[in-house]
């Protein structure tokens, strides 16, 4: 595979108004951390649900990316990584499409697998990203819900 | 010169902006009767937090901004 | 990217005797799972730790697939998984090269995250693999260890 | 005809081969007796498997494996 992106910093904290490639951006952070025993990935995607047609993510430019590179860092520390990416679309997506995905590089499993974990039961609130679905009917405000408090509160 | 008011979120639909300029400084009051009344109940509401040259306030009432500040209006960010 | 790896079975468990492109793999994973909301990965990499030159996996075919199977199976049923992608190497591999791709689809995060560590905590014992280090002064066999009764002791 | 034993792991070094073909029938004594003294020791060990025919056997002493059956002698597989 021909390598069209290149990761040159251990976290790597994106936001991106465009669809991602996931295996080049998977195969850029693996070959940044050849010395890691493991590497774990979680790359959320929009559902195809009932008559969802579009979602758009908003942000708030200054609190977004400063927010996702504290977190990631983090991340870092309590997990001991090697490496994080940290990549959030943002705009209007289809079904199907890429919304997040998140990388962890770190010499053990247990690590690598625990840091994803964190970074996404921690991304929502962190990010500070307001989501919209367009239905048959028009755009709708997705709600706040008590599910990220709870995964959140899995970690204190 | 001016201070920037963003309304982010559902409140853009709420508010029917997506910014409004005032005059410079801003408080507290001065924000809730600049917003129209109901962006300003829902300030009120705890839920809605409020950032001010690019810092979250830990207490929004004690807002104070000056010339070419931005504040913006963050509601809670979406589940799901 | 071009795909040259396409998975045409939810469930895909494989043994390989050369060299996986994981970048390659995963992508084909994703696109074969479009509905999926949540997409998780778990890349091993041989380290290189202290003065390992080489690792060598060897196994008992008629045991080490059927068991592999078993278990993925196992693992959809368990966490209501879209699709799992199970990959082991087998032979001669160097530090940095990839031991082991898994990779675990399903509607909600929680599940995805939960199958692909539940898969590489129970991959070791179920897969029938031996494993010796290269070192200066030759082959070494890696003796089991009481970790990874651990690991499975968690799931019951 | 005959069985195929096989050593598995780092009963392949041990044995000094990595297969032995014996006559068939081949049941647990005379597997021990075929394997040499090292080998016999370790299968004689619970954490030593044995397989006949592509399956894991229960119980290992009662193997009873027949002309063209392998016999695979499964060390504990590795941590790490």
């Amino acid at each position: 595979m021909v390598a069209r992106i290149t990761i040159d910093t251990p976290l790597d904290v994106r936001l991106l108004d465009k669809g991602l490639s996931v295996g080049e951006a998977l195969a850029a952070f693996n070959a940044a951390h050849g010395e890691a025993g493991g590497v774990v990935s979680f790359l959320g995607k929009v559902r195809p649900d009932g008559d969802v047609r579009a979602l758009e993510l908003s942000h708030y430019e200054p609190l977004t990316l400063p927010a996702m590179r504290e977190l990631t860092e983090t991340a870092r520390d309590q997990f001991a990584l090697d490496g994080a990416l940290v990549w959030h679309r943002i705009g209007v997506m289809t079904p199907g499409e890429a919304i997040v995905l998140v990388a962890t590089a770190a010499r053990h499993r247990r690590d690598a697998f625990a840091a994803a974990d964190y970074l996404m039961d921690h991304l929502k609130s962190a990010a500070w990203l307001w989501k919209r679905e367009k239905r048959a009917d028009g755009w709708h405000w997705i709600e706040p819900r008590g599910q990220d408090h709870e995964d959140i509160a899995r970690w204190e | 010169m001016a201070v920037t008011i963003l309304f982010l979120g559902p409140l853009r639909d709420l508010a029917g902006k997506q910014a409004l300029e005032v005059q410079a400084p801003l408080d507290w009051s001065g924000l809730l009767g600049a917003v129209g009344p109901q962006v300003a109940e829902q300030l009120a509401a705890q839920r809605v937090n409020v950032a001010c040259a690019g810092k979250v306030l830990a207490d929004k009432t004690r807002l104070n901004a000056f010339d070419g500040d931005e504040v913006a209006l963050l509601p809670p960010v979406s589940g799901g």
